[in-house]
C-alpha cells in the first residue's frame, strides 16, 4: 500500500501568489481578527475590528495596480490555480468594488453597532469573508468555485442580516432572506449539474470550446441540447435571485427593510455587484457563442425588472423599501445592457454594464450610508416623514444624499447619468430600440420615486409638524466616520460624473477581459 | 447504463423538494426540502460523471455536501434564534387577543 | 440497459429515494419527517454505489444521516416543536398560484432537459456534439477514493480551501447567532410583512 | 475496480455470502453474551462479589435465562407514545450494531506472504469478514453515526420527560464525539494508506509487533480512539445518557420486555464491535505478534479475539472504577482537548510523513528533515494550545461575567452553573 503511495507523482498546480493578495488577505485577514478578538477580550469592544478590516481592505487596493502591472505583462489575464480562477482588469475591478465597499461600511457599522449596543468582531469577519467569495465568483474559471464563491458571499450575508440580535425583524428578514437564497442556490446548483451533463466540463473555458466546436457543426443548443438549455435557464434563474433582477426579487423589499443599514449597504453594493460579475463571467465567457439562446430571457427580466421595480417603488413611504425597488431597477439597467451585448453590441454592451456595476455600487453605498446616519438609534426612522426637513437640521448630510439620489436618478455630471447613458446607447446600438424605449421611460418614472424624497427633505413643512421634525433633526447624531464614508461616495459619485475617464480605462480593460481573452 | 433513469429520478426528486420549500410552513422542513434538492443535484451529478468517465462530478457533489451542511448549520441557527425570540412575542400578543 | 441486477437495485432505491422524498413533504410530524428524509438520503447513497460512487456514498451517510439529519432532530427536540408546525413561515405563505406556476416551471425545465434532448436515447441526453470534455477519466483499476483524493487536491484544490472559508463563515455565523445574549431587551417590531 | 451489478453476481457468491453472514452474526451474538456475562463476572469481583453462579458452569448461562425471561414478559407501549417510532427504535439500534460487524476480519492467517484471505473449495477466494468494502473503515463511521438514531428516537417516541433528556444528552454526546473519533481514524488511515479494513491489517502485519498502528501512530490517536469510542459507546464513565441518578433509566424508561432486551443487546453488541474496531485499527487485527503464527487462519482467530478480550476487560475495568463525568466536564473533554489533539497529532504525522518522502529537502538526509518537521509542527502545537487555553479562559470568564459573575468561580458556582445548564436541555 505503501509503495503504491509513493509511486504516484502527484502534479500539484503552482500557486502564484503574487496575484493573489487580495483573497489572502481578505480571508486570513478574517481568521486572524476573531482569532486576535478571542485571544484578548480587550480588543473586542472598540474600534480595533473596523480598523483591522479598513486596513485589510485598504491593503487589498494598495496590491490592485501591482497585480495588474504583473497581469498587464502576462497578456492581460493569467490564470492561477490550475485555471480554476482568472485575474485580470474585471477581476481586479470587481476585488476594487468589494474592498471599497467593505471600507465605507466598515465606517458605518463601527459606530452603528455602538449606537445599537452590539459588540463583536463577527460582522466584520463574515464582511471580510463575504467580500471573498465575491471575488471568487468574479474571478472564477470554473463553475465549482462560482458555487463556492456564491455561497460563501451568501451564507455570510444571510447571517448578517439576521445578526442584530435583538430586533426580531432583523431575523425575520435573515429568514426570509435565506430561505429563498438557498432555494435559489440549489435551483443554480441543478444548473450547473446540467451543464456539467451537457458539456462534460465545469470550466467556463471548456464549455465555451465544446459548445462552439458543436456549434460550428452547425448544432444550436436550442434545438439540439435542451439539457444545456434548461441548466443555463436555471443559473439565469439563481443570478437573478442574488442580483434581485425581477421575477426573483420578491425578498428584496423586505430584507433590505429589516436588515441592519449598513449591512444592506453591503448587500446593494457588493453583494449585487458580486452576482452581477458572476453572471457576466459565466454568460459572457462560457455561453457567449449561445448568445441568441439566452438573450430573450435576459431581455424578458430586463423589462420586467424596470417595469415593476418604478412601478412599485412609487408607492412606497419607508425609504429603505423604496431603495430595494430601485434596486430592482438599476438591476433591470444592467441587464439591459447585458442583452445589448448578448444582442450585437458586445463591446460596448458589456462596456455598458461593467460601468454600472461600478456606478451603482457607488451610489448605493452612499445612498444606504445616508440612510445609516438618519435612520438613528434602533435604526427606526425610515419612513418618509421623518425626512422632512432634514436640510435645515442637518445640512451636509441632506446635501450629500441629494447629490446620490440625483445621481441614482440619471441627472447628468453624475455618474449615474453615464451608466444609463451607456446602458441606453448600447441597447440602440444592438437596435433593441423597444428595450431601450421600456429602460428610459422606467429611469424617468424611476426619478420621481428620487426626487419625491429630495422634496421631502428640502420641504418647508407647516408650523406645527416642523417644531417635531426639528427635534428629531436636533436628536441626529451624526458620526464622523459615517459623514467620511458619505462623503467618499459623494465624492466619487461627482468625480466619475464629471471625468467618467477618471483613473484609466479600467472598464475598457475589463470589458477586454471579458470578451477577448477568453 | 441508466442515465435518463437517473436524471428523471433527480428531477422528480426536486420537484417534490421545490414543492415543499414553497408550501411548507414550518422552517425546519422547509430547510429537509431544501436538502431533497441538493440530493437530486448530486444524484445528477454522479450519473453525469459515471456517463462521462469523469471523476469532476463526484468531486463536485463531495463540495455539494460540504455547502449543504454549512447551510443547515446557519439555517438552523436562524430558525432556533426566531423561534427563542417569537416565542417571547406570542406570550405577547396572546395577551392582547384576549385583551 | 444494464443487467437485471443493476435494473433492479435502481427501482428499489429509487423507490426508496422518492418515498422518502415524499414523507418529507407531506407528513405532518417534523420526526416523521426527519426518518423520511434519511431513508431518502439512504437510497441516494445506495443510487451511489451502483454508480461506482463508493466514497462519496459514505460520505452522503456519514454527512447526511450522521450530523445533519442529527442535527435536524436534535432542534425539532430542543424547540419541543414536534406535535404540531410551530415554527412557520408566514413570509412564505405567499401566493399559491405563484408557487405552483414556479412548480410547473421547474419540473418542465428539469424533465425538458431531459425528454426533449435530441434523437439517440441515452446518447441523445448529450447531443451536441464536439469532443467531450472529461479531464481526468475514471480509472478503472484505481480506487475511488485516490481519484477523488488527486483530483481535489490538484485540479480542484482552490475549491477545496474555499471550502474551508465556507466552513469558517459557518460555524463562526451559526456561533453568533444562537449566543444567548440580548435576548432580555429586545426590541419587538409589528410582525413582517408579507413577501410581495 | 469492476462494476459488481453489470458483472453479474454468480450464485456461489450469493450462497457465499449468506453463510458469510450467518457465521458473523452467530459469533457475534454469541461474543455479545459473553461479554455480558463477562461484564458482570468481572464487575463483581472488583466490588469483592461473586456474581452470576447458579445458571450453567460459572454461571455462563446466566444471560440467556434473562434473555427468555424478558421475552415472556408483557410488552408495555405508553399510551403517550409516538407508537410507529416507538417500535422501530429498539431495531435502528440494533442493525447498526451487528453491521458494523461486517467489516472487521476476524481470523485469517497474515503471516509474511500471505493477505488474511483462503481459498474455498468451491475456487472462490474470500478473507475472514463478511464484506470487505472498498472504503470499510468509513462504513464504520456511517454505521456508528446511525447508531444515535436508535436512542434518539427511543427517548423521544417515549412521550416522557427523562427519556428525552437522555436522547438529546446522547445526540450532542455523539455529535461531539464522533468528530474526535474521526480525527484519530484519519492519522491511522494516513500511515496505513488504504480505507479498506483488510488492508489496514496487512498493512500492520508487514510490520510485525513495532507495526501495529498504536505504536506507528504514535500512541496519541490510540488513546483519543479509545476515549472517544468510549464516550461514542455511552459507556462508563461516559454513561449521562443514562445516568440513573438523574435520568431514572434514561433512553430506555419507558421500554420492557423484548424490546428493551434489544436495546440492552445493541448497546453491549456495540461495545464488543468498537473493541474489535480498536482491535483492527491499531492493534494489528488477526494478525500474530512477534511472529507467532500457528495454525493458518486459526490463529488469527484466536490472536484476534485474545486482543479483544483486553480491550473488553479494558471497557469493564473503566465502568467499574471510573465515576460518571459531569455534563460540561464531558463537552469540553471533546470539544477542548480531544478534538484539537487529534487534529494538531495529523498536523504532525503529515508533516513527518512529507519530510519521510523527502519532500522537503531542507537538510541533507532525511531523518534530519523528520526531527525538524517534527521540532516545528510541535511549536506550532504548542503555540495553538495557549492561544486555544487563552481564547477558551476568555470565554468562560465572558460567559460567567454576562451571568452576573465578575471574578473567577468557585467550585459551588460552578456547580450552581451546571445545574442551570442541565436545566436548560
Amino acid at each position: 500500500m505503501l509503495a503504491l503511495l509513493a509511486q504516484t507523482q502527484v502534479q500539484i498546480p503552482e500557486i502564484v501568489w503574487s496575484v493573489l493578495w487580495p483573497i489572502v488577505l481578505l480571508s486570513i485577514g478574517g481568521v486572524l481578527l476573531i482569532t486576535a478578538t478571542s485571544i484578548s477580550p480587550r480588543l473586542r469592544v472598540g474600534s480595533f475590528p473596523a480598523a483591522m478590516t479598513i486596513v485589510l481592505a485598504g491593503a487589498s487596493l494598495v496590491t490592485l495596480p501591482l497585480i495588474w502591472s504583473k497581469v498587464r505583462d502576462g497578456g492581460g489575464q493569467l490564470p492561477v490555480i490550475a485555471d480554476a480562477i482568472r485575474i485580470d482588469a474585471f477581476t481586479l475591478l470587481v476585488t476594487g468594488i468589494m474592498c471599497a465597499s467593505l471600507i465605507v461600511v466598515s465606517l458605518l457599522l463601527d459606530d452603528y453597532l455602538r449606537t445599537e449596543g452590539l459588540d463583536g468582531p463577527e460582522w466584520y469577519v463574515l464582511l471580510l469573508m463575504s467580500a471573498t467569495g465575491g471575488i471568487l465568483m468574479a474571478a472564477a474559471n470554473d463553475l465549482i468555485v462560482t458555487f463556492l464563491g456564491l455561497e460563501i458571499l451568501s451564507i455570510a450575508v444571510y447571517v448578517l442580516a439576521a445578526l442584530h440580535l435583538r430586533r426580531t425583524k432583523s431575523q425575520e428578514a435573515g429568514f426570509k432572506y435565506f430561505i429563498l437564497g438557498a432555494l435559489s442556490s440549489a435551483i443554480f446548483l441543478y444548473g450547473i449539474a446540467m451543464i456539467y451533463g451537457a458539456t462534460g466540463s465545469l470550466r467556463l473555458t471548456d464549455i465555451a470550446q465544446f459548445i462552439a466546436s458543436g456549434n460550428s457543426a452547425g448544432l444550436s443548443p436550442l434545438t439540439e441540447s435542451s439539457l444545456l438549455l434548461a441548466g443555463m435557464a436555471m443559473l439565469l434563474i439563481g443570478f437573478g435571485f442574488k442580483i434581485s433582477a425581477a421575477p426573483f426579487h420578491l425578498w428584496t423589499p423586505d430584507v433590505y427593510e429589516g436588515a441592519p443599514t449598513p449591512v444592506v449597504a453591503f448587500m446593494a453594493s457588493a453583494v449585487k455587484a458580486a452576482g452581477m460579475a458572476g453572471l457576466l463571467r459565466v454568460f459572457i465567457v462560457a455561453f457567449g457563442v449561445v448568445a441568441e439562446d439566452w438573450r430573450p430571457v435576459v431581455g424578458a427580466m430586463a423589462i420586467l425588472s424596470v417595469v415593476i421595480g418604478a412601478a412599485s417603488a412609487l408607492g412606497q413611504d419607508n425609504v429603505k423599501r423604496m431603495l430595494a425597488y430601485s434596486s430592482i431597477v438599476h438591476a433591470g439597467f444592467m441587464l439591459v445592457g447585458l442583452y445589448a451585448a448578448a444582442s450585437g453590441a458586445a463591446q460596448t454592451g458589456t462596456r455598458s454594464v461593467v460601468f454600472y456595476l461600478f456606478a451603482y455600487a457607488v451610489m448605493s453605498l452612499g445612498t444606504f450610508a445616508a440612510f445609516t446616519l438618519i435612520g438613528g438609534r434602533g435604526d427606526q426612522n425610515h419612513s418618509l416623514s421623518a425626512y422632512v426637513g432634514l436640510s435645515r437640521s442637518n445640512p451636509m448630510v441632506a446635501s450629500l444624499l441629494a447629490v446620490l439620489l440625483l445621481a441614482q436618478a440619471g441627472m447628468p455630471f453624475t455618474i449615474g447619468f453615464w451608466a444609463k447613458a451607456r446602458v441606453i446607447i448600447a441597447a440602440a446600438n444592438g437596435e433593441n430600440y423597444v428595450v431601450a424605449a421600456v429602460a428610459m421611460v422606467a429611469a424617468v418614472v424611476a426619478a420621481f420615486v428620487y426626487l419625491r424624497l429630495i422634496v421631502t427633505m428640502f420641504m418647508i413643512s407647516e408650523p406645527d409638524e416642523a417644531g417635531e421634525a426639528e427635534a428629531s433633526g436636533a436628536q441626529l447624531r451624526i458620526s464622523r466616520s459615517g459623514l467620511f464614508a458619505l462623503g467618499i461616495a459623494a465624492a466619487a459619485t461627482m468625480i466619475w460624473g464629471l471625468f467618467p475617464g477618471f483613473g484609466g480605462d479600467w472598464f475598457g480593460e475589463a470589458t477586454r477581459a471579458l470578451l477577448e481573452l477568453r | 447504463m441508466l442515465l435518463n433513469q437517473f436524471l428523471g429520478l433527480a428531477a422528480i426528486l426536486f420537484c417534490i423538494g421545490v414543492y415543499g420549500v414553497l408550501t411548507r410552513r414550518n422552517g425546519v422542513m422547509v430547510l429537509m426540502s431544501i436538502e431533497l434538492i441538493l440530493n437530486a443535484v448530486n444524484i445528477n451529478l454522479v450519473a453525469f460523471g459515471a456517463y462521462q468517465g469523469d471523476v469532476g462530478g463526484q468531486v463536485f457533489a463531495l463540495f455539494v455536501i460540504a455547502v449543504a451542511a454549512a447551510e443547515v448549520g446557519v439555517g438552523l441557527a436562524i430558525v432556533l434564534l426566531i423561534y427563542r425570540n417569537r416565542r417571547s412575542i406570542d406570550v405577547s400578543e396572546a395577551d392582547l387577543l384576549q385583551g | 440497459m444494464g443487467n437485471v441486477a443493476e435494473v433492479i437495485v435502481f427501482l428499489i432505491s429509487g423507490a426508496i429515494v422518492l418515498g422518502g422524498g415524499l414523507g418529507v413533504i407531506l407528513n405532518r410530524n417534523p420526526v416523521h419527517a426527519a426518518l423520511s428524509l434519511i431513508a431518502s438520503f439512504f437510497g441516494v447513497a445506495v443510487l451511489f454505489i451502483s454508480q461506482e460512487a463508493h466514497f462519496l456514498a459514505f460520505v452522503q451517510v456519514v454527512v447526511y444521516g450522521g450530523a445533519i439529519v442529527v442535527l435536524f432532530l436534535f432542534v425539532i427536540m430542543l424547540l419541543g416543536v414536534d406535535r404540531a408546525e410551530q415554527v412557520r413561515v408566514e413570509q412564505l405563505s405567499m401566493q399559491r398560484p405563484l408557487a405552483i406556476v414556479t412548480g410547473v416551471m421547474l419540473f418542465g425545465l428539469a424533465m425538458g432537459g431531459l425528454f426533449l434532448s435530441g434523437p439517440g436515447g441515452e446518447e441523445g441526453a448529450v447531443a451536441a456534439t464536439g469532443q467531450q470534455s472529461a479531464m481526468v477519466p475514471i480509472d478503472e483499476t484505481e480506487p475511488n477514493v485516490r481519484q477523488l483524493g488527486l483530483d481535489l487536491f490538484t485540479r480542484n484544490v482552490l475549491a477545496f480551501e474555499a471550502t474551508a472559508i465556507l466552513l469558517t463563515i459557518a460555524t463562526v455565523g451559526a456561533v453568533v447567532l444562537v449566543r444567548n445574549e440580548g435576548a432580555e431587551d429586545l426590541v419587538v417590531d409589528e410582525p413582517g410583512t408579507s413577501i410581495g | 475496480m469492476t462494476n459488481f451489478l453489470s458483472d453479474g453476481v454468480s450464485a456461489g457468491d450469493i450462497v457465499l455470502a449468506g453463510i458469510k453472514a450467518v457465521i458473523a452474526f452467530v459469533i457475534c451474538l454469541v461474543a455479545t453474551m459473553l461479554m455480558v456475562w463477562f461484564e458482570r463476572k468481572v464487575v463483581s469481583r472488583l466490588q469483592n462479589r461473586i456474581g452470576p453462579n447458579v445458571t450453567g458452569p460459572f454461571g455462563l448461562l446466566q444471560t440467556l435465562a434473562d434473555g427468555i425471561k424478558l421475552f415472556f414478559k408483557e410488552d408495555i407501549i405508553p399510551s403517550r407514545s409516538d407508537r410507529f417510532v416507538f417500535q422501530l427504535a429498539p431495531y435502528l439500534s440494533l442493525v447498526p450494531a451487528f453491521l458494523t460487524f461486517a467489516i472487521i476480519p476476524i481470523a485469517g492467517d497474515f503471516s509474511p506472504g500471505n493477505d488474511g484471505t483462503v481459498t474455498l473449495p468451491g475456487g472462490q477466494v474470500t478473507g475472514f469478514q463478511v464484506a470487505d468494502v472498498p472504503a470499510g473503515i468509513l462504513f464504520f463511521l456511517a454505521m456508528s453515526s446511525l447508531g444515535i438514531y436508535g436512542i434518539m428516537l427511543a427517548g423521544w417516541s417515549s412521550g416522557s420527560k427523562y427519556p428525552l433528556l437522555g436522547s438529546v444528552r446522547a445526540t450532542a454526546q455523539a455529535i461531539s464525539y464522533e468528530a474526535a473519533l474521526g480525527l484519530s481514524l484519519a492519522s491511522v488511515i494516513l500511515v496505513s494508506g488504504t480505507l479498506s479494513t483488510s488492508g489496514i491489517v496487512q498493512a500492520q502485519a508487514e510490520g510485525g509487533f513495532f507495526g501495529m498502528n498504536m505504536i506507528v501512530t504514535g500512541f496519541v490517536p490510540f488513546f483519543v480512539f479509545i476515549v472517544a469510542g468510549t464516550a461514542e459507546l455511552n459507556r462508563p464513565p461516559f454513561d449521562l445518557v443514562e445516568a440513573e441518578q438523574e435520568l431514572v433509566g434514561g433512553f430506555h424508561t419507558e421500554y420492557s420486555s423484548i424490546r428493551f432486551a434489544m436495546f440492552f443487546l445493541a448497546e453491549f453488541m456495540n461495545t464488543v464491535t468498537m473493541g474489535a474496531i480498536i482491535v483492527t485499527l491499531f492493534m494489528g487485527g488477526p494478525s500474530a505478534w512477534f511472529g507467532l503464527y500457528f495454525l493458518g487462519w486459526f490463529g488469527g482467530f484466536v490472536w484476534f479475539f485474545a486482543k479483544l478480550l483486553l480491550f473488553l476487560f479494558m471497557f469493564v475495568w473503566f465502568r467499574a472504577t471510573l465515576p460518571r463525568l459531569r455534563y460540561d466536564q464531558l463537552m469540553d473533554l471533546g470539544w477542548k482537548l480531544l478534538i484539537p489533539i487529534s487534529l494538531g497529532w495529523l498536523l504532525v504525522l503529515g508533516g513527518i510523513r512529507v519530510a519521510q518522502n523527502g519532500d522537503i529537502g531542507l537538510f541533507e538526509s532525511n531523518t534530519a528533515d523528520v526531527i525538524f518537521v517534527l521540532a516545528v509542527s510541535l511549536a506550532i502545537m504548542a503555540i495553538g494550545a495557549t492561544l486555544l487555553q487563552k481564547a477558551i479562559t476568555n470565554s468562560a470568564q465572558e460567559r460567567l461575567a454576562s451571568r452576573g459573575l465578575r471574578s473567577v468561580p468557585t467550585q459551588q458556582d460552578l456547580a450552581a452553573s451546571t445545574t442551570e445548564q442541565d436545566g436548560g436541555h
